[in-house]
Formats: C-alpha cells, structure tokens, sequence
C-alpha cells in the first residue's frame, strides 16, 4: 500500500456526517460532534454528548488549565485533539467526593494530599482518573478531551443547541 | 461448557464435504456457496461468507446484546442464560405469512452446535473475522480448517487496557503489527511521570495505537469500564456481518474516518434512516431498530454499551424510552 | 453509438485512482469496497462487485426486459430506444418517503456513460461475468483494467446455433474449454445423415454441451428463434447480479442441477415466494414480480423469452394478463 | 476438481422442486416437470408446459415412431431424456401446412417428396424442425422431447393436470 491516510477529527478541521430520514426523526439519533460542541464551549465545561440512563460521554474544552476535579468512582479521559496534561493528586481532608457519589465534582481548593503524579496525553490517548484521585487538565493550545464518567453535578445538558434536528 | 452438550451433525458430504448440523427442528447445510437454513415452514439460502462472518459474530460475542440478524431472516435473540434462535421472526413478510419460526435454546447449548458448524465450514485460509481484503475466498468445497482464527478470544478489560494485570497494550511483539490502512497511525505512547507507589494508578495508553493493530474487524471488545458503562472500541472495515438489533440503547462515537449506518426497523426491517458518521460525530442507536456499518476505509468507532441486566426488561415493558434523551 | 456522446468523468482519485462520473443528476463513485451513488434526493451504497455484476449484465444486455435492479435501491427501466435510471422508484420505503428519483436518457446515451464506468473501476484480473470462484477480488484501490472481459459480445443467433452463416458451436479449438463444474457432460454432437441439397437444414447441435463450455454466467443469449420466441440459455452459478423485474412473462426451463428463484413484488419489493427448480422444471415468472435466482452448482437454464414489442404496453395497460395461463 | 456431477433428468429419475408461497397463488407460476408430464402422457401427444401469448413449449414423450408432422415456420426439438432419431423429407403436393399457419399439423400420409436426411439426437441435443419440411421422430425406448414452436392444432393444454397447486 503506497500510502494511506487515517482522518481524525480536530477543533481546526473537522466534517460533520448527518442524518438522511426514511421514515424516521432525527432527533432519534442525538446526533453531535465532539469538535463541533467544543468550539462552542468554554474551558473545561463538562457537556453531556452522550447519555445512557445515569451514565454520560462528557465533551470537555481544553484551554488552559483546569479546576481541580474528584470523583468517587474511575473516569476515563479520552484526548480527541490537542496535547493535554493530566495531574493526579490525592484530596486532603475533607476535599474527597461523597461516598458512592456519582460524576465528579468540583474542589473549591488545590488538593491537599500527595502528588500521584502527572501524563502527557495526545491524540488518542486514554487516560485512567482513578476512583478518589484529584484531578487537574492543562492544555497550552486549545484541545478536546471526552470523558467516560456517571452524570453528576457539573455535568451539563444542552441537546436541543448540539444536536442534529434536520435530515440531509 | 459441559461435555455433555449433543451436537447433531451428519458425516462429511461424498460431493461437497461438509457436515450437515441439526438443531431442535433447524437444519444447517452448505456446499460451495450457500448455507441453507431449514425450520419446519420454510427454508432460506444466504451465501457461505454472509452467514460464516455473522456466525463468527455471534459465537465470539456470545449471542451480543439482543438481536444479532445473519440477515433479513435468520437470527438470534439473547436472553442472556437462553437464547432465541429465529427465522422470519424479525420479517414483516414472513410475520404476516406465518412462516417465522422461533426456537428457545440454552446459552451453552446452542453455542456448542454453532462453534461445531463454524469450524467445520470454516476453510483453510478463510478467516470470518478479517476484511475482505484481509482473507481468502470463503467459496468451494470443503479444504482443511483455520482453528486460530475462529478461536480468538475476545478481549475484556477489567478496568483499563494497560492497567496492572489487565489486558496488554499491543505490540509487534505480542503478535499485533499496525494494520495496513492505519499505517500513518502515530505509535507514541503518553508520558507517563508516577510518584513512588502510585504507579498502578497513574495509567493511560495510546487506543488509537491500540486500535490500529486490531487483527479483527467488526468486534468490540471492552476496553475501559465505568461500572456497567463499557467502551468497546473496534475497528471497522467492509460491512458489519449482522444486522444488529440492541435490546437497549447504545452509542458510537466514530473516532476516525466514515462509517454510514443503514438503519432500519427492529421489528419490520423497513427502512428508516441512514446515518453518515465522520470523525468526532457521536450518536445514539435506538433501542427500536436494527443497524448495519459501512466502513470503506478502516475505521475506529467507539461503541458504548450500558451492560446493566435490568435494562431489556424496563424496554420491552416500556417503561424506558427508545431513545436516550428528549429534547 | 455515436461519438459526439459525451461522458462526464473526473480525474483519477488521488487516493483511490478511480475516476468518478456524472450522469444527469445522477453521480457515481468508488473506493476499495463500496460504490457510492447520489441523486437529489439521497445516496446509496453498494459493495463494488454487486454493482460491476449488476452494470456488467446491464450493459452486455442493452439493457435488457423490463427493469434491471442493481438492488433494491438503484437501477434501470429499458423503454427500448430510451431507458429510466431511478433511485427508490421501485422501494416502497424510498417512495413513501419521497426519496425516489427517475431520469430519462437515450439508450445511446446512457450506455456511453456505463461502458465508461464499467471500464475504469473494473481491474485487472477481476471478470464481472464470472462466477466468484472464479475470479479475482473485486476490491482495492484502482489497478489496472480488463479490457478483454468486459466487451465480450453476447451470442444472438439469427436461426440456431451451428446452422450455416449463425453463431457456431462451441469448441476448446475456438477459445470455450468445458468449465469446471460440467467436466461429466458428454461432448458428443448428434449423428448427421444429410441427403445431398440438404445440407443446411438437417441441422443440429449438442446444447448441452455448448452450454458446458460458456465462459460467463448469468447471461442468457439466443440459441434459436421462431419468429419472436425467443430461446436464451445461459449457464449459472451463485447469484444472479440483478433482480429482474420483467415487464412481461418469462418462462424457465431448468435443464440441469438447481436453482432458487427469490421472488419479489415487482413495485414494492415484498417477497412472494422461493421457487425451487430442479432439472426438467419449468415455470413462469409472472410480470408484476423481480426474480434472482441462486445456484450453488453451475447449471443450465432456458430462459424463454417472447421479444414481441407490444407485450410492455399491453401489460402495462392490463390488456394482458401478468400470468400467462389461468387455470 | 477432483469430481463433478451435473444432475440432468430422465423419465426414470427427476426430483421435482416447488414454490414456497411467501405471499402468492402457486398458480402464478405454471410450475410443472416435463418428466413428469412426459411420464403420464401418450407418445408423440404435444403437451403445452409453457405458453406466452401465441408461443408454446410442448412436451412430447417420444417412444416407437411418431405420426409425420409439419409445419410452415422453424421448430426446434430439444431431446432431454433417451435417444430420437429425426427424420426429415420434404412434404408431396398438397400435404404442406397452409402458408402463414400457425404450429405443426399431423400428415394423413407419409410425405411424397424428397428424403431430406435424418439425425440422431441424444439428451441435450437440438434440431432444427425447419419451415416446410415434413418429421417424424423414432425412439426405441422412452424419452422426452421439448419442442420449441407455436400454438397449433395440435397443441394439448392440460394445465390443471400438470401444475402445481400447492405451497412446499
Ligand atoms: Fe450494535
Ligand atoms: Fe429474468
């Protein structure tokens, strides 16, 4: 094979498929792009692109670095475009999210507990936020990341704005 | 499985050479291009690779989540401990006419008479799970085997791919060069910088590396898990062998090239959409319909499955939506 | 045909070498696995070896009776002399919807676009006429062309086959080997005594034999002729490449092994039955239905056809029946 | 290929297929078996197993000699079971078929004109009956013959006898 080319997507250049309707509604397909719904956030929004009863696909801006997050159960982070660090720490007293809570929530202040350590994720790369870890996302150029995660607090809902509603 | 289970199969045909498969009031046979189906109201032909790639499906998956459809007629409906297998069941045609046939099997037990047919139908060569491209031509008689391709094992994360003592990532080492359509797939791994004793904990790997050495097509396979929130990626080339239709709802998001899925009823198979899929496009399947993928390209699609057990109940009741959300 | 027809065609593809086409509103492309035709209304994909059968049949038969279905979605309706090329015309789904599309084109005309076609994304080694065995894979990126296979002349006796002046039987000397699957078929001619002056009348020939040496399948051409009856034997094997949906009454004669017609409603495309035919069988396929037929062992089959120009309007009108005998 | 067997049929051995009715009239089909029917009838009767408008396919269960027949267009015989001999000769004065007519008529007498030839056809073997010409077929043992004509005098439909009625 002489050359191929893969095509991923990226917040610069990305082609939207759609929905060509037989008999059918398109809003049955909760239809986004990833890219797309990031162009159109602001930093580290944590916006539901996909929902499944209490568990979500979160689209998340990355720009510049991020609040501390937390979350009681594993995360997984999946880096769509751009570089992006992951810092890991372990919450202080009192900073660790509810036992048996569901989705991350946001920590008013730096962690208190030990660094964990920190990855250097690009494209296509996974990034486990395990159970009880504190959590901090730095980009220096604009990126995507989608994350594997339970609905939760600051998970938002924006559907009508991000979803497809025509046929092609 | 129990040594016990009976599979009912002929000896070798004199002129095509393969073994002729009995199941309750089923019957499997093939000569050099087709597998004919035979239930007590009728019969049906679909051609040796359609049903061998559809079969293979079923075993590796273990009858999936809910319908895996060979085709228009054929199938299997999982009940997760027993399993429905059909003809004309899911066939507005044959519905109407009264030739769909449904009969009840335990798990094990028809899986034994199907891994029996997939290996005796399954030549020297031929591999179901490969692209097109990939693989010999499935056709002719009976000639020798490919036991290592049918037997793979699919693969299940318990956590993530890459974490202590889980699955491994791939390498040309394990057995895993890259494909030969992802070969400009970047291969670099992430920095990894784990502070003493926490290095199970501080994971990540490169899936889209991981996805570009698939030696398979068309079968996704758990990769990281959220408690019943699995991603099972997969790679894609040529069509999806089945006609799937889920028992709930389930997600792709298409992480490279284009796949277009041609949707159509779950019940009927009328035709009711078909949905292009590029890269970052994520959508839902709904629970009331049947999906099959068009890859030209090898592709990388995430498929997201919520394995909880109590959701084919609270569909079929109603008392869960067919779609994910209402907006 | 005339030169002044002119073929839209782009440049080769820089990724995958084949040139795509314009035709009305109608546009066509190809990769490795798929072909892609759009209209105003839609799109629709078609694995590459189903649509080059499908166009190789359509083409060599100049467009033939009636309509010619690709699939259950694209093909073409021969008026003689001007031909429809549609999308969903004959999908109860797509016209429902409102997504069928129709365009009207000279014969001439169209044919200078699907010769074009069938040219550039047929490559080396792969023969549309053939049976799956044997040939090469349909697939991959541009390589090549074969010329030789896809401008066969299709066989149009004017009296018999082997009568003086018309097509000549069928030898290893003139280029026709027996094929594989009719190695047992005895090649002996009939004894011949012709009184002088006779000559050319006491005529006859080994059909059976002549049809053992076809090097295509699926291609039923005039063996003999009574004025507008016309026999059209043809040798099978696997499936027919299109759904023929006749706009009069053919007539089968099954002379050797078996074949599996599927039989469709000719306007919707609901199935109404599987009609198996074994050798000595002979049927009619009514004129409101589309057939394809399967045939695990290459075999022999009459198609009989009555050419008379006024049978599509009678039909049509319903001044004659679809069946051709009530009983 | 190490063997092959192509399975043609005979008055002695034929396997009937059928219809499997989906959403249909068996009838619709026309559907019979020429050994079958060849199998039931009287030598040399022309039994009509295909019919489009004016056209016919007849059967004829050839066995010992038949009456002399012709014709005043092309009919082709098509031997698909035993061994025929054809035997042409010209018609005598008076004992063609009437111009323009059409399918065979049976001769009063044998013809008066010339011998023509003869031939020896066996399975899958095809004459040529030609316009004008006067025939006769032989066979020592049972066979079957199709033949490729127009409705004529002689042609005897039987539908009911002979098709099929029944879903498989
Ligand atoms: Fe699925
Ligand atoms: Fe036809």
């Amino acid at each position: 094979m002489p050359d191929v080319k893969t095509v991923f997507g990226s917040l610069a250049d990305y082609q939207k498929g759609g929905i060509q309707v037989i008999n059918d509604d398109p809003r049955n397909y909760v239809f986004s792009n990833v890219f797309e719904v990031a162009s159109k956030a602001r930093p580290y929004e944590r916006i539901a692109v996909g929902k499944n009863f209490e568990y979500v696909i979160e689209c998340l801006r990355a720009e510049g670095t991020s609040p501390w997050f937390t979350c009681d159960h594993d995360e997984f982070a999946l880096v769509m475009d751009g570089t992006v660090e992951v810092r890991l720490q372990k919450p202080g007293a009192g900073q660790a999210a509810p036992a048996g809570s569901d989705g991350a929530i946001q920590m008013k202040d730096a962690p208190g507990g030990p660094r964990m350590g920190r990855m250097v994720c690009r494209r296509g790369h996974m990034a486990l936020l395990p159970k009880g870890a504190a959590y901090q996302f730095h980009a220096d150029a604009p990126g995507v990341i989608t994350i594997q995660t339970v609905h939760g607090p600051l998970t938002i809902e924006r559907w009508a704005e991000i979803c497809e509603t025509r046929s092609i | 499985m129990s040594s016990a289970i009976a599979v009912q199969a002929s000896e070798p045909d004199n002129y095509y050479g393969y073994r002729s498969f009995k199941k309750g009031k089923f019957e499997f046979s093939r000569d050099e291009y087709f597998v004919k189906v035979k239930w007590p109201k009728g019969s049906h032909l679909m051609p040796a690779d359609v049903f061998l790639r559809a079969l293979q499906r079923d075993v590796a998956w273990n009858f999936f989540y809910g319908t895996v459809n060979f085709d228009h007629v054929f199938g299997t409906l999982n009940h997760y401990g027993t399993v429905d297998m059909f003809a004309g069941r899911f066939n507005d045609a044959y519905r109407n006419a009264g030739l769909d046939y449904v009969e009840t099997f335990s798990s094990d037990d028809l899986m034994a008479t199907f891994k029996a047919v997939l290996d005796d139908w399954t030549n020297k060569g031929y591999d179901p799970f490969a692209a097109p491209e990939e693989t010999a031509n499935p056709y002719g008689r009976k000639n020798g085997s490919n036991v290592d391709a049918i037997s793979r094992q699919r693969v299940t994360a318990q956590r993530m791919v890459g974490c202590a003592g889980d699955t491994p990532v791939r390498t040309d080492a394990n057995g895993y060069p890259v494909n030969r359509h992802f070969a400009d797939v970047p291969q670099d791994q992430p920095e990894i910088h784990a502070e003493q004793g926490f290095e199970d904990e501080v994971r990540a790997f490169n899936l889209f590396g991981y996805l570009s050495r698939s030696d398979v097509t068309w079968n996704p396979s758990v990769c990281s898990v959220v408690r019943e929130s699995l991603y099972c990626p997969t790679s894609e080339e040529f069509i999806l062998p089945v006609e799937h239709g889920n028992d709930r709802v389930e997600w792709f998001l298409q992480m490279s090239d284009e796949i277009t899925w041609v949707v159509k009823d779950k019940e009927t198979g009328a035709p009711r959409a078909n949905v292009t899929m590029r890269a970052g496009d994520i959508a839902a399947m709904p629970a009331d319909i049947r999906h099959q993928g068009y890859s030209a390209k090898r592709s990388m699609l995430l498929v997201w499955e919520n394995n909880s057990g109590k959701i084919p109940e609270l569909i079929a009741s109603g008392k869960a939506p067919v779609t994910p959300v209402k907006f």
